[in-house]
């Protein structure tokens, strides 16, 4: 085991798939800078820059996976996603079922996701519920360096498209180039255990699909990922002095989403909150309480997500993304109605 | 280095009566959805792939169907595929306008421009799979304004992809003329990218033979990416039951279906700008005469100009030996079908 | 009132607007010849073609919206909505919150979306969650041609982007194009109801955001939308004579949901069973389910939705898409249960 | 016609006193997030900006504030809104990449190549709306390869859109030398679509002046687009505390944490490839090297240059002057921001 930061421990990961399987290349903006520590090892054939031509290069992605490459493609912040969607919606992820399942696409795309260092609303959004709504791809989330390490290398591993997005509060690197950590006058809200941690070398492959129950508990059960779930942990340790106790589920996987875990929770505390980074409509939490539905579960059920275009102050942003003011009051509310 | 014009004129003849068997099965409404044909553009397929070879890439645009015919793609799993059988190319989950062949290393989408990105990636591949390996990229003129082919065109450039981008410039987009539309030319489009472009007549397939065996070469030497502009003609319209070609196969139907509601307009109140709506109805009426002119007038058959190219014994064997095989495909195709049902 | 098909009443609330209101223009690939009837009345200034450019014109007709048009933006099929996903993500939907409310995209986009005519996965997506999943935009999705005219002048005299979804199974000319319609030997489920109907001159006005309960019942609601809407009658049919009692209401505008309906209906039945053509996953049904979740309505809840990339041929497709064989089935799985 | 170097002076070098006042303001920790300033490039928004009139539409990337200062945006509400203000330009939800003013027309985006088909479309609106009326749409050499920029060109040749795409070229895509990524010349790129194409000196105002005139003066005429490609130098970094620069600034403490990595991935094991490794590292020495010299060791100070124009006398008083002015926004900023807390 290694004491690693978050970052470390997904470039971790990614290095060993690459020292031990040649068919993994990454590319995209800035990686020979970005990841220059694999540059430094594998050189720019394999750690390739890109121009700003993310459709471009997220489409030849899902070429050179489908020739046999395991092409890891940088997007840089998720927000960009947006101008190479039809390589992921029409492309990556049709490609198995359009072939009648005889050709599939072991591409991953790393990008960074989230808010919380005041860089506005088309910088900090998590769009993992929109990435999730299309049937053929993965997308995980992970919330601590293990973890990151472990889907890392899944979705390397993975035969079918991935979607690994990194949180920005838990990449130092990222902070620092984008929150402009550089500053001491500045400061964010990183969850301390997630930013460092132990990781096994080699890291642990973590199974894509699978949740985690962070914390038991019996009253409500909180289900989040990435940056939430830390929120969470704070905000049960609150709840708790007020008396009540919360179960943490770390969701890790968006899609396909463990079923298994957030019924078995929801049917034993009997209410849901869900914590989620992104937007409110259309995404995560809703499918979340489709499932419970189609389960049968009949629970209390609440959401603390992102309600609005992400505002570039701080303190509206702080107020915009889930906080634990705002869980621990979803959180009373959801209980005593 | 000379073609061998009887396999380039074999293969052509192959496409056209490929392409042929399926508008009859489409006519017959044994094909569901839309129906693009390559016929027109067989010249331009057979040119460019005859310097294909095993383990090259093939990405493909909406008429992807000639370059499968050309590269070899069994051809009762393509037509079963049509048919929507689950025997065919893919299981009927794809369709004729994404068809796939892993064993060809081809696949198709129906997302106009996105077989630029795909043939990089084809290419990109081969860089480090295949030694001298490379990837075709078929899309049409339309396509040449899609932002991701056009940033593929600087991609490939800069990573020095052996990729070889061919534009089928039929000079339309469905009902849009593209010279109305396409700014410059496209050939200097893809030289100021940096990489060589050619323009042919791609009805002619010695010419694009040549173009292509310089691109290919190009590639397969580790030069990186080259463009081939083949002009040719869209014979079919845009795809099977184009109803503006329609207007000319059924003119008095089409046109009671089509007239009321233009002169209505023509006559809407307030009527002041009477005169220029007259305008606007006769450019809707240049433009069916020109689509359905394409199809009814067009003397630039690839076809016969192929076929002027070796000796007419050949060509009425060659024609036979086609004919025979796509029947032969095509009743194994429908027996399968039969026995399935 | 005036008989019209559903294409028909979409033209000619267009063409009331463009009558009406000079900043009104449209714009798209071939609306020269597929607006031919607009095209005649108002030339090629109101009525202009673009080239194969998405992004290009879609995010021109962002700024044009901004600097005083309004446009209508046709991006022929909904699908094709990927390759100009940024100016619908990050452009159109959040000018109005960054500008701290000063600045607004009176815009509509016109798109034609589902399936059930053989075109395959790639041209027969709904989407309509995927749009929704973003704060700032509505999206409507009428099923029957009074709605669809009503909606349409709603959408242009919104002061904010209004994606305009048109079934292409309810217009007639998309089915004729791209169904291949002119062969007497192929057939599609057309609900005629749908495809034709009386519509008034000048048509009325539906607000963006109500639903409507089409059919009233007892025993479980179908909240559906689009050629659903139909089949859910159908179904309904099936299942009175099978001592089933079902509700069925339109939706008519995925965002923002009528939360009211929705949660009356479910409340008075007590089982919702969402029909939505539209991808099962981190979708409108899953939003469905939380807004019930949230209000504190436990309900039965069940969803035929599409579940799979959407299969070329057609038996494939039958069975891919809502049917009435799986509604049916489903409403009686979910008032046993 | 002449330039009045006096104004364009003054111009530049408001903007310099204002970038130069929200880095203090970032370094203080009064900003959030990233901050990407426009110095360097005032001779490039100086000069095209002279031309721009009254109702003229501004599309922006993330170096937004340079030409919203030109163009007379309130300075006092943009340091508000920077400050994360209610009283600010956008009420503190848009922040420096996202400053929006509807009385100017003027709107940013951080979507790298978004403000092509922004100011496409203020140009479509002014074609409708406003008699002459013109959009300049302002972009990196970075975004030049982005495919919505590529396509807006090709869509403003054939729509004849009044638009001048204006590219502050520095070679540099934050840590990528966009030589090393970009195929072909940029201005033969945007001729290649049909339209003009000017290639200045950015650093000099006149060249820009004179170049612009020519563009603005086109597109009023309904003429159509035009490019301008005018080189200048990135003297601050990417962005306020860009890492790399950083090396330069703190060589201890930045190398103790960008070398012990470098040095590991160095020795990994298998060590075959050690001697290209250090390559590598020659590289990321390089790259750095060269982005913290653009910095310190550039003479291409735009300012310089136009105050060589004109007379020292007349420097010094405009110097004041923008100073004068930057200060006071800057201090009713503040005391409006001191009142709020
Ligand atoms: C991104 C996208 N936009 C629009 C379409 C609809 N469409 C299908 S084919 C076509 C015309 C393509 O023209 P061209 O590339 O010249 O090919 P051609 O059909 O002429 O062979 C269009 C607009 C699409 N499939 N994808
Ligand atoms: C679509 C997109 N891709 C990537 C980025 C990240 N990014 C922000 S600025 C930048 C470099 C832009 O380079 P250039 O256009 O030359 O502008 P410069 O910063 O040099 O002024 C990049 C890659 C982005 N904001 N948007
Ligand atoms: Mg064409
Ligand atoms: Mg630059």
């Amino acid at each position: 085991m290694h004491e690693m930061t978050f970052a470390e421990a997904i470039d971790a990961a990614l290095e060993r798939a690459m020292a031990d399987d040649e068919r993994v290349i990454t590319f995209g903006e800035d990686v020979t800078m970005l990841r220059r520590n694999l540059y430094v090892r594998f050189g720019p054939r394999r750690v390739r820059q890109a121009p700003i031509s993310e459709s471009a290069f997220l489409g030849a992605g899902v070429g050179a996976a489908m020739a046999g490459l395991r092409p890891v493609v940088e997007i840089m912040l998720v927000d960009f996603i947006a101008v190479a969607f039809d390589a992921l919606l029409n492309e990556a992820s049709k490609v198995k079922a359009f072939s009648g399942g005889k050709w599939n696409v072991p591409l991953v795309v790393r990008a960074a996701c989230g808010g919380g260092y005041g860089d506005g609303g088309q910088h900090e959004q998590c769009l993992w519920g929109l990435l999730s709504g299309m049937p053929g791809i993965a997308v995980v989330v992970p919330s601590n360096p293990p973890d990151a390490a472990g889907l890392m290398l899944s979705a390397i591993q993975s035969d079918d498209p991935v979607v690994f997005l990194e949180h920005k509060l838990l990449s130092d690197y990222w902070l620092d180039y984008l929150g402009g950590a550089s500053r001491k006058s500045v400061s964010f809200d990183v969850p301390d255990s997630a930013a460092r941690g132990k990781v096994d070398v080699p890291p642990v492959v973590v199974q894509i699909g699978e949740a985690r129950v962070v914390s038991p508990g019996t009253d409500l059960s909180i289900l989040s990922l990435g940056v939430g779930v830390h929120r969470s942990l704070e905000a049960r340790e609150m709840l708790l002095k007020e008396g009540l106790n919360a179960e943490v589920v770390d969701l890790r996987t968006v899609t396909p989403l463990d079923i298994k875990i957030v019924t078995e929770s929801a049917k034993k505390t009997g209410r849901v909150l869900v914590v989620d980074e992104d937007y409110i409509g259309f995404g995560l939490s809703g499918e979340v309480a489709a499932v419970l539905g189609e389960a049968g579960v009949k629970c209390g059920f609440a959401r603390v997500c992102t309600e609005s275009v992400i505002p570039f102050a701080r303190h509206l942003e702080d107020e915009a993304l889930p906080n634990t003011r705002r869980i621990t009051g979803a959180a009373h509310h959801l209980c005593e109605s | 280095m000379k073609p061998d014009f009887e396999k380039l004129y074999f293969q052509m003849a192959r496409i056209r009566a490929f392409e042929e068997s399926l508008a009859r099965l489409w006519r017959q409404g044994l094909i569901p959805g839309e129906m693009h044909l390559g016929i027109g553009e067989e010249a331009i397929v057979a040119g460019v792939l005859d310097h294909a070879r095993n383990g090259d890439g093939l990405a493909l645009d909406h008429r992807s169907t000639p370059p499968l015919v050309a590269r070899g793609v069994d051809l009762t799993s393509m037509i079963l595929e049509m048919l929507g059988d689950e025997g065919g190319l893919c299981g009927g989950w794809g369709g004729h306008m994404h068809l796939f062949s892993r064993d060809h290393l081809a696949a198709s989408s129906g997302i106009v421009g996105s077989s630029a990105p795909l043939g990089a990636g084809f290419a990109l591949a081969a860089d480090y799979l295949k030694e001298g390996g490379v990837a075709f990229s078929f899309f049409g003129d339309g396509a040449a304004n899609q932002g991701m082919l056009l940033e593929t065109f600087n991609l490939a450039v800069a990573w020095k992809l052996p990729v070889v981008f061919v534009c089928k410039d039929n000079n339309w987009a469905i009902t849009t003329r593209s010279s109305a539309v396409t700014g410059g030319s496209l050939t200097r489009r893809a030289r100021s990218f940096g990489m060589p472009a050619y323009r042919v007549n791609g009805t002619q397939v010695e010419s694009v033979w040549s173009a292509a065996l310089k691109a290919v070469t190009r590639a397969r030497a580790g030069k990186g990416p080259s463009f081939i502009l083949a002009r040719c003609c869209r014979m079919e319209g845009h795809f099977l039951g184009d109803p503006l070609v329609r207007v000319f196969e059924e003119p008095v139907k089409q046109t009671m279906e089509i007239a009321p509601p233009l002169i209505r307009a023509l006559l809407a109140k307030p009527l002041a700008a009477a005169a220029s709506r007259c305008g606007h109805v006769g450019y809707i009426g240049r433009v069916i005469a020109t689509l359905g002119g394409e199809k009814y007038l067009t003397r630039r058959d690839p076809i016969s100009h192929a076929g002027g190219l070796i000796p007419e014994q050949a060509r009425d064997r060659l024609d036979r030996e086609a004919e025979l095989e796509i029947r032969d495909a095509l009743a194994a195709a429908l027996e399968r079908k039969e026995r399935h049902a």
